[in-house]
């Protein structure tokens, strides 16, 4: 008689294959609905291009978002100012009509917040814009995307594209750039 | 010393083991059932309900903020030095009388640290995120705090349970190997992964020998290490009545007492239910009588010195907090918890008492009830009474917390039941090692049937 | 920075205890207990800004509630001599704070202001600091708490909400501090000006009790009041070196 | 494939007997299976060594050594002060160190065990389960006829109720 | 790749598409909820989303009239605190101040005008329309006015000062009634009298507590809520360790230890009701002891000579050594103030108490002295004299609605069936009238009685102004404007009158828009009143510069000569109290006082100040009865039992406080719970002592003697779980507060201060 563990392990097999089969399918079912179905880029109320405003016509970022440079958020712009230029701009296009029928209504735009961090997380706009950090950095190319698209910084300094933003980006560029307190907790959390 | 196994040979022994894993009645699973259910419905059930409502479930309060939680937890820490710590000692004692029976009591160690981690999981207020007290890179770049007490005990814990979960394997591999050979299917694939391909060569025993030697020797300082570093949790606080220079060996006898006495506790219910009263004997339970017995005047020393060194300090902080314990809302616990732990073991000078089971069965219980109470006590007494007596207030557990206290009693239960299905509870090889040799030409049943 | 070059950093800066005199700042607050008449505003001061939440009855007879500054009163005597003093307490923002370093995920260490600062989100709830905290001055969430709508909405949006499994203490209003830094920063000065951080009890304490300020200006109200002949700390014995100063009572 | 004469002894006496006389004849050293421990088998097939003793020395040092970096390491990488300790705070990290020691001794001890016992078993091993209950067995493998008939020999000389031929599949 | 049969692989298939599915959900299931980033139609010129904006308003939590700053942030209300350019709290505001956010935000807030469906008090409202109310009410009031009979309408409000006082006054004087009636629980009736007959002066004057060495206060809780408390705790720090080298001291008078008593340096326990006898004894010692000069020092003497400090000993229980102590050192601590209120006011003499302290502050020549009490100028805006109704006003009141003489009661913010006795039995009295209308923001106990409710906005959604009383010695306004804009469909109290104006066609008396116009046509005036340099900048700009300040003053103090009015002095004396009840069936004294925490109830449905511990106690959430240690002994009670306390006029049951600092035969309860209904943190909670008081008046002003109720307490064998913060409030000699004398130099005083150890805390 011999003894092994061999033959055991060779019954063991398909129990084996079963658990990796399921464990491949669970990160792959997860991998695809992140892949696919980021909701890193979601549609909007109306379908406005960053890259017609800011990449086509160059219009600069702090023209719309003006609190950026005063304030923790950046704001949104109200909707008298879109109007205040598509009153005479490309009135016939339906997205613009769109935008009128709010206007009319005196309504709001809901817009889909995108760049979204949690409640614990103290960013300021103000400190960011003012140490001439380029919105770019942190927003990725906004100026080619027709929808915004949740962009990152990697590791490498390089736009990361469907991924949020997490604290060990926020603290190697603090660490890179040698910002004061960059790295104490109480600079970025609340 | 073998007196009352000599006349039983090696096939006894591996009958009656490979009996105890291979047959189960009814009795077995009804067993298994009740414990397993009751694990779910008093454990895991107020547990889920904790986790979605909040630690506020338990009765925890300001300045209470620990409970019967960490209670709990130090009560299992310590139910778990006795197996592995004593078994160490014995081994490198070279005690025979603890052959029969440290099987079990490494078990015991084993299951008592895998429910003690369990109470880490449920005191913690988000347990969701205690993978942030073990060291791995995040990309966070954020890493334990090793200077807290806390991690001391996350680090001893989890080599503690790496280093009894090995020591028992070791101990278990060439049963495992006797066992695989008399069984079939899916047990006989088990084992024989389990048993690594043992097969009893010299060279196999020889090296089993040493690395079971040096893993004894490694384990013996760790025990002593963890139950320290459980009662540092407290005495490194400044609280009046934690802030104590002997809770470390308080802690460490208190903890051995506590397994010693649930050893007995374990040894009846083997005995009796899984049918080894011919390898667990009154010795056993003689020689743990005698050792539960220091123990117990050891334990009653340190306390009266506790007692003292509070009382002697004469601040208002420390003379306080012993009036509250000794004469405060929880006096009765105190005094009860004197009665069984000081007590109550006196009764042991007594051999009649000491080799007889029932009795030490119940004393052992009784022992254990008086040790988890002191824990209740350490932790009850102190915290809601510190140093600002504007602040002071009560803790008395709620319902949830009974509940999972008991539900943890279930849990330990339902593995233990689980292990001795699986693993040889008393270790055949080390019992034969007890026995006569076998005599030439003696003619033993055919065992196993030949390849 | 090379991995080599921030271990040697860290190893060079903070090697040697004594290293919190080299930080920004050394905020201290003073308490003159002869002024202090137990009002309370300014328990409610800091519940209003910092978002301490409602506890209720049922939870505050649990020993629930949640107060980063409280007022402890002690009474003396009896009838007809007896005398009550009152005397608010809060997280002393200890030196050596017995807190800190029990604290297994680094959620509470001392900052570049010299603040004893709590990380909520970095906590997982062992209480283990509220164990240690002489002070008692650490509060726990024992579970989610709720505001009846619409009281959310005067929840400062400077500081988070705190969850369940969550420990949370008085921060010496660090969102006010910060902001202060902001508008030093946007005034091009290094430093924070003394006067132009008050955390909320100390704005709106009727009696003028409490005053705060940088204690490494040795010029300022604070500076002065804690070299008062009358000041001490609570529970100086424990060595907890606290930032929070006490000027005695005045028995005339 | 490799042949091995297979004895089988119901007392260790013998069986070592019978191993010792292989050995003597040049059969190689033989291998004693048994349920338990053989006293003396030094003795007759010679002194063993091992080196689960460094592994456990060296699993050790390691382990210290990487306990002390983790913790200082840890401090010193993200200071985060506290309690206005020094950052590299000896008594508690010495703790770490102790604690990281036992673990990596002990997991070293365990790679040391499975090395120098050639377990878990890959290889096809000559096993009799009877070595397992209560019989001592002794396998020495052989070449050719003439070799096992010796062997045989020395076998039924020493008192093996049982001699048979195994060899080992793959 | 082993070989794997069909059937294996397909079970391998279905477990990989089970487990994909399983994944895709688990990574669904993690995503965060969408948020939305609203931006403004067309964005406002002072707002900025992330930065905060400060309003500059007036508190109207009580009577003091602070001002606030409201932070706000992106248009909601986030924080209030005092306003550091004005001058009554300069930067200070006490808790109930603070929680005024929690009235904006309170969850039960009348949302909209509601009208009652069936029977009165039944709780059963329906929602109406603005224009449906305004018209019910409105056409009603039209009605009575064309016939002349105005004066059947009443409106009952809380007390309201400035620009709004006169719209009510307006309002009221078109309608052709004379019965608009203030009516507050705390208003000192009797001090104004008092200093009416002593200074012949229709306001109260300054207390200068900042400079003050030396007061004396008769019963006035003046750090929690007497008159203007955030002010006297600013004068209290400053007069304690402020600039001066040297300490005030404070000396407090009251058969309770209140908030101002633990802060005094010598608490002192006068029989209650004698506190008026002791400050004459005082006065007699001074005078005889020669320390009065003035040409008027015989007539003291006559006017005094039953008040010698022996016999007053005897009547106040105070020791006479401590008497003439007092007296000396109130002459020799210059300068030196002496307050009255509280208790000591609320009893049958409440007006020759005050008149005592008076005597006392006269003698010592602190009238007009900077440290002392300064005679306020006439005030240069807008009447500040109260129309406060007392008492007895409102029993005629209920008994000409009992005589069916009322067809329409207006309420606004006044809680009388909250804050009157039983014994009053003002509720009973609402029911004869026809139509009761309230204009409060909360379902109070009397607007659950009204049959129509026009829901106000609160003070933070409107315009408003206030000219504090008492004055700071020199004239000051604040204008309170809209920090957040409305959250209901409510309407300003202001607005609410205009517009039933308007629809009584009396428009032209009244002829403002809104309540925004009436406020600043009222400050063009005040402009107008000013000196050139105001003048010179325009009404524009000194308009947004009062916004912007929040508050508006004159240095220039006007000089108050002031020479008393000899027939004053020989109508000096104080009789003894009287009390409700007989000493053998009611052997203790109720003591009720304002809780710190809800002022006269209206605080309790604020959950902030629920949950404050009160601050002498540490209880939440309920009531208690306070007693002495001993007398709690002989009756056999401890801390949390049950009793009940009977007056002559009615019961309550309260849970027990050992309390340390109060006469044995004296119990208080503090006044501000138990109301019945007032939303869900109010709702139920406690016990309201008002409700068994007696109906014994102070003859004089007709205000009710609030502590003159002798009560009976019962135990009921029954217990209840005193819910508090504070654990043990003793230090047990670990030093937490510690002493020391005005050097710095500690004092070893604590140490032996112990109680048993065995205490039990829960």
């Amino acid at each position: 008689m011999n003894v092994s563990i061999v033959p055991s392990l060779k019954k063991l097999r398909p129990v084996a294959m079963l658990v990796i089969v399921v464990l491949l399918g669970l990160v792959l079912g997860y991998w695809a609905n992140a892949a696919f179905l980021p909701g890193t880029s979601p549609e909007q109320p109306i379908a406005f291009s960053h890259r017609i405003h800011a990449g086509e016509n160059e219009i600069p970022c702090m023209y719309c978002h003006t609190q950026a440079r005063l304030s923790p958020s950046a704001g949104v712009p109200s909707v008298s100012k879109c109007v205040g230029c598509h009153l005479e701009i490309a009135t016939e296009r339906p997205q613009i009509r769109r935008l009128m029928s709010y206007w009319d209504n005196q309504e709001p735009i809901p817009w889909v917040k995108v760049h979204d961090l949690p409640d614990f997380v103290h960013f300021t706009h103000k400190r960011h814009v003012l140490a001439e950090v380029e919105c770019q950095t942190c927003h990725g190319p906004v100026e080619t995307m027709d929808r915004i698209r949740l962009t990152s910084r990697a590791a490498d300094g390089t736009a990361q594209a469907n991924h949020p933003w997490e604290m060990g980006q926020c603290l190697s560029c603090h660490r890179e750039n040698e910002v004061e307190n960059g790295t104490d907790c109480w600079t970025c959390h609340k | 010393m073998v007196a009352e196994t000599n006349n039983l040979g090696y096939t006894d022994i591996h009958e009656d083991v490979v009996r105890s894993i291979v047959k189960t009645g009814p009795k077995y699973y009804i067993a298994l059932a009740t414990a397993g259910g009751t694990t779910l419905l008093c454990f895991f059930f107020p547990w889920f309900y904790q986790l979605y409502y909040g630690i506020g479930a338990a009765g925890m309060n300001h300045p209470g903020v620990w409970g019967t939680y960490l209670a709990s937890f130090i009560f299992w820490i310590g139910l778990s030095h006795s197996g592995t710590l004593l078994s160490c000692v014995l081994h490198l004692t070279n005690s025979s009388w603890r052959k029969a029976m440290y099987r079990s009591a490494e078990a015991m160690t084993l299951f008592s640290l895998v429910v003690a981690a369990t109470y880490v999981m449920v005191h913690v207020g988000r347990p969701w995120f205690i993978h942030w007290a073990l060291p791995y890179p995040n990309q966070m770049e954020l890493w334990p705090n090793f200077r807290s007490p806390l991690m001391f005990d996350v680090m001893a814990i989890t080599t503690y349970i790496t280093g009894s979960t090995i020591f028992i394997y070791m101990g278990s591999i060439p049963d495992f190997a006797a066992v695989r050979d008399r069984t079939s299917g899916w047990r006989n694939t088990m084992y024989t992964l389990l048993s690594l391909g043992w097969r009893g060569t010299d060279k196999e025993w020889h090296r089993l020998h040493w690395a079971y030697t040096f893993l004894a020797v490694l384990i013996i300082p760790l025990a002593v290490s963890v139950h320290s570093i459980v009662s540092w949790d407290f005495a490194m606080s400044i609280v009046p009545a934690l802030h104590q220079t002997i809770f470390a060996p308080y802690f460490v006898v208190g903890a051995i007492y506590s397994g010693t006495a649930g050893i007995v506790t374990v040894m009846f219910v083997l005995r009796k239910y899984m049918g080894f009263e011919r390898y667990i004997t009154k010795l056993h339970f003689d020689n743990l009588g005698k050792l539960l017995l220091v123990l117990s005047l050891l334990w009653t020393y340190i306390n009266a010195v506790e007692l003292f060194t509070s009382w002697y300090s004469g601040t208002s902080e420390e003379y306080e907090a012993v009036g509250f314990k000794l004469f405060g809302f929880y006096a009765p616990l105190y005094w009860e918890m004197i009665l069984f732990c000081a007590v109550a073991p006196l009764l042991m000078f007594s051999t009649r008492f000491r080799t007889s089971f029932m009795p030490m069965l119940i004393l052992s219980i009784v022992i254990n009830i008086g040790m988890y109470t002191e824990r209740f006590l350490i932790i009850a007494t102190s915290l809601p009474r510190q140093y600002l007596p504007d602040a002071w207030g009560v803790y008395v557990p709620s319902a949830v917390e009974v509940s999972i206290m008991v539900g943890s009693f279930a849990l330990f239960t339902t593995l233990f039941l689980v292990f001795v299905k699986i693993f040889p509870s008393v270790s055949m090889y080390e019992v034969k090692e007890t026995m006569a040799t076998p005599k030439l030409g003696s003619v033993a049943p055919a065992s196993g049937s030949p390849a | 920075m090379s991995l080599f070059s921030r271990f040697m950093d860290g190893w060079r800066k903070y090697r040697k205890p004594g290293y919190y005199d080299e930080f920004d700042y050394h905020w201290t607050m003073a308490i003159d207990l002869d002024k202090c008449t137990g009002c309370q505003a300014c328990m409610t001061a800091c519940q209003a800004e910092n978002n301490i939440p409602i506890v209720g009855e049922e939870e505050l007879a649990r020993g629930r509630e949640i107060q980063w500054i409280r007022v402890e009163r002690y009474w003396e005597g009896e009838y007809p001599n007896a005398k009550l003093s009152f005397i608010p307490i809060m997280c002393q923002h200890c030196d050596s704070a017995p807190c800190e370093t029990v604290c297994p995920v680094s959620a509470t260490y001392h900052n570049q202001d010299g603040l004893n600062t709590q990380i909520y989100n970095r906590c997982i709830g062992t209480r283990s600091c509220a164990v240690y905290c002489p002070y008692e001055v650490r509060y726990f969430n024992y579970y989610d708490h709720h505001w009846d709508s619409p009281l959310e909405q005067q929840l400062n949006p400077d500081v988070t909400v705190r969850g369940k499994g969550v420990m949370e203490k008085c921060t010496f209003c660090i969102q006010r501090i910060r902001e202060a830094k902001d508008h030093a920063k946007d005034d091009g000065r290094r430093r924070v000006q003394d006067g132009e951080v008050q955390p909320a009890c100390v704005q709106t304490c009727p009696s003028k009790a409490l005053v705060f300020g940088d204690r490494k200006d040795s010029e300022n109200e604070v500076s002065v009041a804690i070299n008062d002949p009358r000041k001490y700390r609570v529970l100086d014995e424990l060595n907890t070196d606290s930032s929070v100063f006490y000027l005695k009572k005045v028995d005339a | 494939m490799t042949s091995n004469v297979v004895g089988v002894f119901a007392d260790p006496q013998s069986a070592l007997t019978a191993a010792g006389n292989l050995k003597g004849a040049g059969f190689g050293i033989p291998e004693l299976m048994s349920p338990v421990p053989i006293e003396g088998v030094e003795a007759v097939l010679g002194k063993k060594k091992s080196a689960i003793k460094n592994f456990t020395f060296f699993g050790g040092l390691i382990g210290g050594i990487a306990g002390f970096a983790l913790a200082a390491g840890t401090a010193v990488l993200y200071p985060h002060p506290v309690g206005g300790r020094p950052i590299i705070t000896m008594p508690p990290y010495l703790i770490i160190t102790y604690e990281l020691a036992i673990l990596f001794g002990i997991l070293f001890t365990v790679v040391g065990f499975l090395v120098s016992s050639r377990l878990p078993a890959i290889r096809n091993r000559v096993y009799l389960p009877e070595a397992a209950v209560d019989k001592f067995v002794v396998t020495v493998p052989y070449d050719d006829d003439d070799h096992f008939k010796r062997a045989e020999a020395i076998l039924s000389n020493a008192g093996a109720e049982q001699i048979r031929q195994l060899g080992e599949e793959d | 790749m082993p070989n794997i049969d069909r059937r294996d692989f397909l079970k391998l298939v279905g477990a990989g598409g089970v487990s994909v599915g399983a994944g895709f959900m688990l990574r669904e299931a993690n995503k965060d909820a969408t948020e939305y980033l609203i931006p403004h139609v067309v964005a406002p010129e002072d707002f900025s989303s992330g930065l905060a904006t400060w309003y500059n308003s007036v508190c109207s939590m009580c009577p003091a009239g602070c001002g606030i700053s409201v932070r706000t942030r992106e248009g909601l209300a986030k924080k209030i605190e005092g306003n550091p350019a004005h001058p009554v709290n300069q930067g200070g505001l006490c808790s109930l101040g603070q929680a005024g956010l929690q009235v904006l935000y309170n969850p039960d807030r009348l949302t909209g005008p509601l009208k009652q469906t069936s029977a009165r008090g039944s709780g059963s409202f329906e929602q109406i329309t603005w224009d449906e109310g305004l018209d019910q009410l409105g056409s009603r009031l039209d009605l009575l006015r064309a016939a002349r009979r105005g004066n059947r309408v009443a409106m009952l409000t809380q007390g309201v000062r400035g620009h709004l006082a006169q719209l009510f006054d307006n309002f009221m004087r078109q309608l052709g009634s004379q019965r608009l009636l203030h009516y507050d629980f705390n208003h000192p009736h009797t001090l104004y009298a008092a200093n009416q007959r002593f200074f012949g002066q229709d306001r109260l004057p300054y207390y200068d507590l900042h400079n003050t060495r030396m007061l004396l206060s008769f019963g006035a809780d003046y750090l929690t809520n007497w008159i203007s408390p955030v002010h006297h705790s600013l004068g209290f720090g400053e007069s304690r360790q402020g600039s001066s080298n040297e300490r005030g001291r404070f000396i407090q008078i009251e058969p309770r230890m209140s908030a101002s008593g633990a802060a005094a340096d010598e608490w002192l326990a006068a029989k209650p009701g004698t506190e008026g006898i002791l400050a004459l004894a005082l006065a007699n010692h001074i005078v005889s002891e020669g320390n009065y000069a003035g040409a008027d020092r015989a007539d003291w003497a006559v006017a005094l000579t039953d008040y010698t400090p022996a016999k007053a000993a005897e009547q106040t229980g105070i020791p006479q050594s401590t008497i003439t102590r007092l007296a000396d050192s109130f002459i020799d601590i210059q300068p030196s103030l002496a307050i009255g209120g509280g208790a000591a006011a609320n009893h049958s003499n409440g007006v020759d108490t005050l008149m005592a302290v008076n005597v006392l502050n006269y003698l010592a020549g602190n009238i007009g002295q900077e440290g002392g009490l300064l005679l306020n100028p006439e005030p240069t805006s807008v009447v500040s004299q109260q129309q406060q109704a007392s008492y007895s006003t409102l029993l005629e009141f209920a008994e000409a609605a009992r005589q069916g003489e009322i067809d329409v009661l207006i309420l606004n913010g006044s809680n009388p069936v909250f804050t009157l006795p039983q014994a009053s039995e003002f509720r009973e009295a609402l029911a004869s009238i026809p139509l009761v209308v309230s204009l409060s923001s909360f379902l109070d106990e009397t607007t659950a009685m009204a049959d129509l409710i026009l829901p106000s906005h609160t003070y933070l959604e409107s315009w408003g102004d206030d000219f504090p009383e008492p004055g700071m010695g020199f004239p000051v306004g604040a204008v309170s404007q809209p920090v957040v804009s409305p959250l209901y469909n409510t309407r300003a109290t202001g607005d609410i009158i205009l517009a039933l104006a308007r629809q009584m066609n009396v428009g032209t008396a009244l002829p403002w828009e809104n309540m925004e116009e009436c406020i600043k046509d009222g400050w063009r005036q005040i402009y107008e009143r000013g000196d050139a340099q105001t003048l010179a900048q325009g009404f524009d700009s000194f308009w947004t510069s009062v916004l912007r300040a929040g508050v508006w003053g004159e240095t220039a103090a006007g000089d108050s000569e002031f020479t008393l009015d000899r027939s004053v002095i020989s109508n000096i004396g104080v009789q003894a109290p009287e009390f409700s009840g007989s000493e053998e069936d009611f052997p203790f004294i109720l003591h009720p006082y304002l809780s710190p925490n809800f002022y006269d109830g209206r605080g309790a449905n604020l959950p902030w100040m629920q949950e404050r511990p009160d601050p002498m106690t540490s209880v939440v959430y309920g009531s208690w009865v306070e007693m002495n240690p001993s007398t709690a002994k002989e009756l056999d009670l401890i801390e949390g039992d049950l009793v009940d306390i009977q007056s002559l006029h009615g019961t309550v049951r309260a849970p027990v406080y050992l309390y340390p600092a109060i006469m044995p035969n004296v119990v208080a309860m503090p006044i501000g719970q138990g109301h019945q209904e007032f939303g869900r943190y109010a709702k139920d909670r406690g016990v309201n002592p008002i409700e068994i008081l007696s109906p014994e008046i102070e003859p004089i002003t007709g205000q009710l003697a609030s502590s003159a109720t002798r009560v009976n307490i019962v135990p009921t064998g029954r217990r209840s779980k005193l819910v508090k913060t504070s654990g043990t409030s003793r230090d047990l000699g670990r030093e937490i507060v510690q002493f020391a004398d005005v050097n710095g130099v500690e004092l070893s005083s604590a140490g032996s201060n112990s109680i048993p150890i065995t205490e039990v805390t829960a």
